[in-house]
């Protein structure tokens, strides 16, 4: 059991340098990158059973302070977060291939081995089993995956470079760092613990402090207002969008936020003591929603909106009902599902047509209607619109906010789910039901290239799959709130 | 009355030393003062360990009274250290002068500063 | 075996035979050798010294058999049985490396004088280490400085002499304000080991002579430290050294005279007397403060990246002070392990930088200034050498993983035991200063086209490159593996806070 | 250079009369005041005065550079061998009194030979000093 854990978390390393070997025979390169993802997957999905049964495998490697080692313990939540994201890196390694081909892009080497590493760094804070590692492995995550979001060396790729940087890494030591060594400080310990782990002596004040350092220490959760890194981050290749501002490095926000809600406060610290982050939490869904409503750019609209689902998370687990906490798990894979084929879309689009704003859309699903069904499959699911699996996890959260009595934190939802549609379905109808414009530009194009528009429906018919059986997930999830055997 | 006048001195001499070094602008000067300096703890060592009366630390049945020998071999270490201070800083003030043509401190500067604005006058 | 109780002995007296050897056979190859093996035993001698007194606590050598406090006294505890690992290994590291990055800088006919001084400069610095006694500190100070000044007066821009020059002056004056105040301790104590002094300064350390030596002491160590705002000397000093001088001071020089600042305050004055009775930590905090936020302010605009580090290392240092400053455990240790850290990082930096500089010399010119309009795009043409300075800069910052994220954790910690959350703000804003100045090596490394000209497609030379690597590896390891730098420094912080908070 | 007889001759005189002190004070520095140190200075000061009589071109041909960077060197040498002999012998570092059956002949002997190499040095200090600066600026005809 712990060498699947190691073996999960090594395996993308060795895949980076069997790549960096590789880097002259790009079939072989790209070869290496796929056997490596699925083995990963395959050592993930191992770890599913003995979890579900209840046991949570644990392994500790060297001790970096006294008494605070770095850890890893495979806990539903982690495990959930690690199946998506090892899951989707198989498909996102076909859609690389098609894309990086596709655009004839510069440096694909270097661009598989920061792929690789930021899986192992997202797999590393899947599976830490403290604070500590968790932000060992979140920094290397924000620098590993600095180098795909420059990866074009423009200038427009440097300033994004430079507020992605700057807001992730001054949001996570300002306030992240003090707020684990301070919860060290007075805890002694950064485990983390079904229950939590603050003495009850903390008063409120330095209670809801530390709440709120963690929150907006946690930049990657992009909570308002430190959302701005994420649209910047647009400026990376769209599979680097697609996984990792999708679902990788978000995710590691929301799973990072949904962690320290859930082990290191505790439902019981924290109740009554969350109204202002339910109100941030609420104002940032909605927010971004008005903003990706307004936005023409596909990439931008769909950055905003991941803004907004993203709050969707860290609002359900704050609303700390146990329906609620399951439905933002649930969240994390049906976002992700959702929100990566979206951004396959966006980057198929962008390879085939060499279009990046909404209003170029015109009639482009008859010239691409793999991609764009796979786009309104995708759309209709983080709407919530039943049988996608987008739908499962709202409920859980509706059901969640309503056990608790929340009905503003309801009402949120609801709103929001309008502006979902509000801000998807338009480019659905420009793109079936509008007339194509001719330009002379860009001449006639077809479908994007097949390694693409494979991944695409795979991601499309998955948000379907799960949907229909989710009897694994939702059994994680509740093994979270059931305790899962500490 | 002889403690308090070496004291004066020592005072005097350490004061007058940083001045200089401070002051003024000639890169032998710095020195000259570096080593008036550098001569105060010289006697602020010396003249402790002198007992009026007392004689050199060579055991005889004739004396009782005798001067501490430990500042002596202390200064005569710093003095040697001092002296290879000031052959360095005279070999270096030296080849200043051959490299710049000088040794006036603001002069010197003035020179470094054209250079720095000719490199970046290059690199830009 | 015999030999064994002679280590702490043989530990300087190596390093000094070296020395003059190198200049007794006048050649650059024998010089070379006889200095380099001497910094690997001493290397070797270090790290069965520290292992000596992990297992069987001090160790004291009587110099000439003259027990101490009579004679001068060799004494080794947590503290410099530390200390003397660092010295000796960064000593270790540098000298092959010297081998190839002096060819371009120094002219040949004056290599073995260059080995013979760094020799020199190695021993000064172990003898201020191991010594346990005040005057004899002062004498290898002045052994280590001087040996300094010729050192950076080697390199090739003629403003290597004057740094040299200023360097000379700020360090002499520091090293008699450092005598003045042992003068005035000898003159109260009748002693001279700083052991024996420990309980004599107790009874006289309120006096006003016992109080005057404490500030000749203070400002003249601070002077060697580069204190803000003291640290006038060092930048351009380690600006204009010859590359692998540059590495070696910047590891070692200011971390020996921060533990000689470090041993008067905490052993002999005792912590409780400079910390605890006078406005001396609210003092040194500030000016800490000042070196934390101002020297790494400057350091982000700075154009030479040699310079750029300089002032890097003095707002470093600024967080070593601001940990003594706290005089805790975790926060005395904190500064111990970070004199450690930012030692190995801030080496390794400058040692990679040299490679960059070596590989764009030619052979006749002088070595250009490392600007950042020359390293653009560098990254192409040394992907090796780039990769390690951005991991060094990683450590400066504090990212975990690195060893400056260790150090940078228990500062955070001290400052927090203190309840002073401005304070841990301050030290998080800092790093995030580091975060610009190394961005902006990225961005000119990583984003910029090359410069029209430069030739392109060669990696540093690998007997440079490996040097440097050495120690970013160092740095990863020491960033993971805590036991030796934290072990070694809580205990050692341990034994000096005595105050009992 | 100007040939000036009276200064040959006085130097003729004087120089042999110099060094051979600066060996009186040498030896006799065990038991009056004198040393290694100040022999050093003298004998460094002999030559100095050599040069300033017949040039520093005639001195360089009969002390030349490499010889006195020897004596520095050497001198250093000689004191740290006579250390490294104490430990050899089985005492510590500097422990003269092993250095022969009887400790009292054994810290003469140690004295007597830290002393030479003190000597030795510091009269290979004061020349290169003295050389280093009278060898600059054209100095040298």
């Amino acid at each position: 059991m712990d060498s699947l854990i190691l073996a999960s978390l090594v395996l993308p390393v060795f895949g980076a340098a069997g790549i960096l070997l590789a880097g002259r025979w790009p079939n072989l390169r790209e070869s290496v990158t796929i056997v490596t993802a699925v083995a990963t997957f395959a050592c993930v999905v191992q770890l599913v059973e003995p979890v579900l049964a209840g046991s949570q495998p644990g392994v500790r490697l060297f001790e970096l302070f006294s008494g605070l080692p770095v850890a890893f313990r495979v806990e539903p939540l982690g495990m959930i977060f690690a199946l998506v994201a090892s899951g989707l890196w198989i498909v996102s390694s076909i859609y690389s291939i098609g894309y990086m081909r596709g655009n004839g892009e510069h440096d694909q080497t270097r661009f598989y081995v920061c792929f690789a590493l930021s899986i192992a760094a997202a797999l590393g804070i899947a599976f830490s089993a403290n604070l500590l590692t968790l932000f060992l492995f979140y920094e290397i995550l924000t620098l590993i995956t600095y180098p795909l979001v420059t990866h074009s060396r423009t200038e427009k790729a440097k300033r994004g470079g430079r507020v992605y940087l700057a807001i992730l890494m001054g949001t996570s030591m300002l306030f992240l760092l003090p707020a684990i060594i301070y919860t060290w400080h007075v805890a002694g310990t950064t485990d983390f613990r079904v229950g939590g782990i603050l003495p009850a002596t903390l008063t409120p004040g330095a209670l809801t402090a530390l709440l709120a350092l963690y929150m907006f220490g946690i930049g990657k959760a992009a909570l308002m207002p430190f959302h701005r890194w994420l649209p910047a981050a647009m400026v990376a290749p769209t599979p680097v969008s697609a996984l990792l501002h999708a679902v990788a490095v978000v995710k590691a926000g929301v799973f990072s936020v949904v962690k320290v809600v859930a082990y290191v406060f505790g439902a019981g610290v924290l109740a009554g003591q969350t109204g202002w982050l339910i109100a941030v939490a609420a104002f940032t869904i909605l927010a971004a929603s008005i903003v990706a409503l307004r936005a023409d750019n596909f990439k931008r609209r769909l950055a905003y909106s991941t803004v907004s689902q993203l709050s969707y998370i860290v609002l359900a687990a704050v609303v700390l009902t146990p329906l609620s906490t399951v439905g933002a798990a649930l969240h994390i894979v049906s976002h992700a599902l959702g929100k990566i084929t979206l951004f396959f879309t966006a980057g198929a689009i962008y390879t085939a047509a060499h279009q990046t704003e909404i209003s170029q859309f015109d009639g482009i699903g008859r010239r691409m209607p793999w991609t764009m069904t796979a786009f309104t499959i995708g759309s209709l699911s983080i709407i919530g619109i039943p049988p996608f699996v987008g739908f499962v996890s709202k409920w859980y959260i509706l059901s969640g906010a309503l056990s608790a009595g929340m009905l503003q934190v309801a009402a949120v939802f609801l709103l929001s789910t309008l502006l979902n549609a509000a801000y998807l379905l338009p480019i659905v109808h420009r793109a079936f039901f509008r007339e194509p414009v001719h330009d002379d530009h860009h001449g006639e194009h077809g479908e994007a290239p097949p390694f693409m528009v494979i991944a695409v429906c795979l991601t499309a018919a998955g948000t379907l799959a799960v949907a229909l059986f989710p009897d694994v997930l939702v059994g994680l999830a509740q093994r979270i709130v059931s305790g899962g055997g500490v | 009355m002889l403690a308090h006048f070496t004291n004066v001195i020592t005072v005097f001499l350490m004061v007058a030393g940083l001045f200089i070094i401070t002051a003024r602008g000639n890169l032998i000067k710095k020195l000259v003062g570096l080593s008036l300096f550098q001569t105060s703890v010289y006697l602020l060592y010396i003249s402790p360990g002198k007992l009026i009366g007392g004689t050199a630390p060579i055991l005889s049945p004739a004396f009782t009274v005798y001067s501490n020998p430990l500042p002596h071999v202390l200064i005569l270490t710093a003095i040697v250290v001092g002296v290879a201070t000031l052959a360095l800083g005279l070999a270096l003030t030296v080849r200043i002068r051959e490299a710049y043509g000088s040794i006036e401190e603001d002069e010197i500067l003035a020179l470094d500063h054209s250079v720095e604005d000719d490199e970046a006058r290059e690199s830009h | 075996m015999a030999l064994a109780q002679h280590l702490p002995a043989l530990q300087v007296i190596l390093p000094l035979i070296s020395a003059p050897l190198a200049i007794l056979f006048r050649r650059a190859g024998p010089a070379f050798l006889i200095v380099t093996a001497a910094a690997w035993l001493s290397f070797a001698i270090a790290i069965a010294l520290f292992l000596q007194v992990d297992a069987s606590g001090l160790i004291s050598y009587p110099m000439g058999n003259w027990q101490p406090p009579w004679g001068i006294e060799y004494r080794l505890d947590r503290l410099n049985s530390f200390m003397l690992v660092l010295v000796s290994g960064m000593a270790a590291v540098v000298l092959p490396y010297a081998r190839g990055s002096i060819e371009r800088e120094i002219p040949h006919e004056s290599h073995y004088m260059f080995y013979a001084m760094l020799g020199l400069c190695l021993t000064g610095l172990l003898g201020i280490v191991i010594t346990g006694d005040a005057f004899n500190l002062f004498v290898f100070l002045e052994v280590s400085s001087l040996s300094t000044y010729v050192l950076i007066a080697m390199g090739r821009d003629r403003r290597a002499l004057t740094a040299a020059y200023q360097y000379l002056i700020m360090g002499s004056i520091g090293a008699t304000f450092i005598v003045i105040g042992i003068g005035f301790l000898y003159l109260m104590t009748g002693t001279l080991n700083l052991a024996d002094m420990v309980p004599r300064v107790a009874v006289i350390e309120s006096s006003r002579p016992g109080l005057a030596a404490l500030a000749f002491i203070s400002v003249g160590v601070s002077l060697k430290v580069a204190l803000f705002p003291l640290h006038q000397w060092l930048p351009n000093a380690y600006t204009y050294a010859p590359s692998s001088v540059s590495a070696f001071l910047a590891a070692t020089a200011t971390k020996v005279a921060l533990y000689a600042l470090i041993r008067f305050y905490f052993t002999v004055f005792g912590d409780s007397f400079v910390f605890g009775k006078l406005p001396l930590p609210e003092f040194m905090l500030i000016l800490s403060l000042f070196a934390m936020l101002f020297a790494n302010a400057i350091a982000i605009f700075q154009d030479n990246l040699k310079r750029l580090f300089a002032y890097s290392s003095v707002g470093q240092i600024g967080y070593i002070t601001l940990g003594l400053s706290f005089d805790s455990v975790h926060g005395v240790g904190a500064s111990i392990m970070h004199l450690f850290n930012h030692g190995v990082a801030k080496g390794a930096i400058f040692l990679l930088i040299g490679g960059a500089v070596a590989r764009m010399t030619t052979r006749q010119a002088a070595p250009p200034a490392p600007t950042f309009e020359r390293i653009a795009g560098l990254s192409k043409a040394m992907p090796l050498t780039c990769f390690g300075v951005v991991l060094g800069g990683l450590s400066l910052i504090g990212v975990p993983g690195t060893a400056g994220f260790v150090s940078k954790w228990y500062l955070v910690l001290a400052a927090m035991e203190k309840g002073q959350w401005w304070l841990v703000g301050a030290i998080l804003v800092s790093s995030l200063l580091a975060v610009a100045y190394v961005w902006r090596f990225v961005e000119a490394a990583y984003f910029r086209a090359p410069p029209a000209g430069r030739e392109t497609g060669k990696e540093a030379p690998f007997a440079l490159l490996i040097p440097g690597w050495l120690l970013i590896l160092a740095t990863l390891w020491f960033g993971l593996d805590t036991s030796f730098t934290a072990g070694a420094a809580l205990d050692a912080a341990q034994q000096l806070v005595h105050s009992g908070n | 250079m100007r040939d000036d007889l009276v200064l040959r001759v006085v130097g003729r005189l004087l120089i042999p009369a110099i060094l051979l002190f600066a060996l009186y004070v040498q030896f006799h520095g065990d038991f009056g005041p004198g040393g290694g140190f100040q022999a050093g200075v003298m004998a460094a000061a002999g030559i100095v005065f050599y040069s300033l009589i017949h040039g520093l071109v005639t001195t360089r041909r009969i002390v030349p550079d490499w010889a006195v960077e020897t004596m520095v060197a050497a001198g250093v040498l000689i004191y740290a061998s006579v250390g490294l002999a104490g430990i050899l012998l089985g005492g510590h570092y500097l422990d003269y009194s092993v250095l022969s059956s009887d400790p009292i002949h054994g810290q003469h002997r140690g004295i007597f030979w830290v002393e030479v190499g003190v000597a030795v040095t510091v009269c290979g200090v004061m020349l290169k000093i003295y050389y280093m600066f009278a060898s600059r600026g054209g100095a040298e005809d």
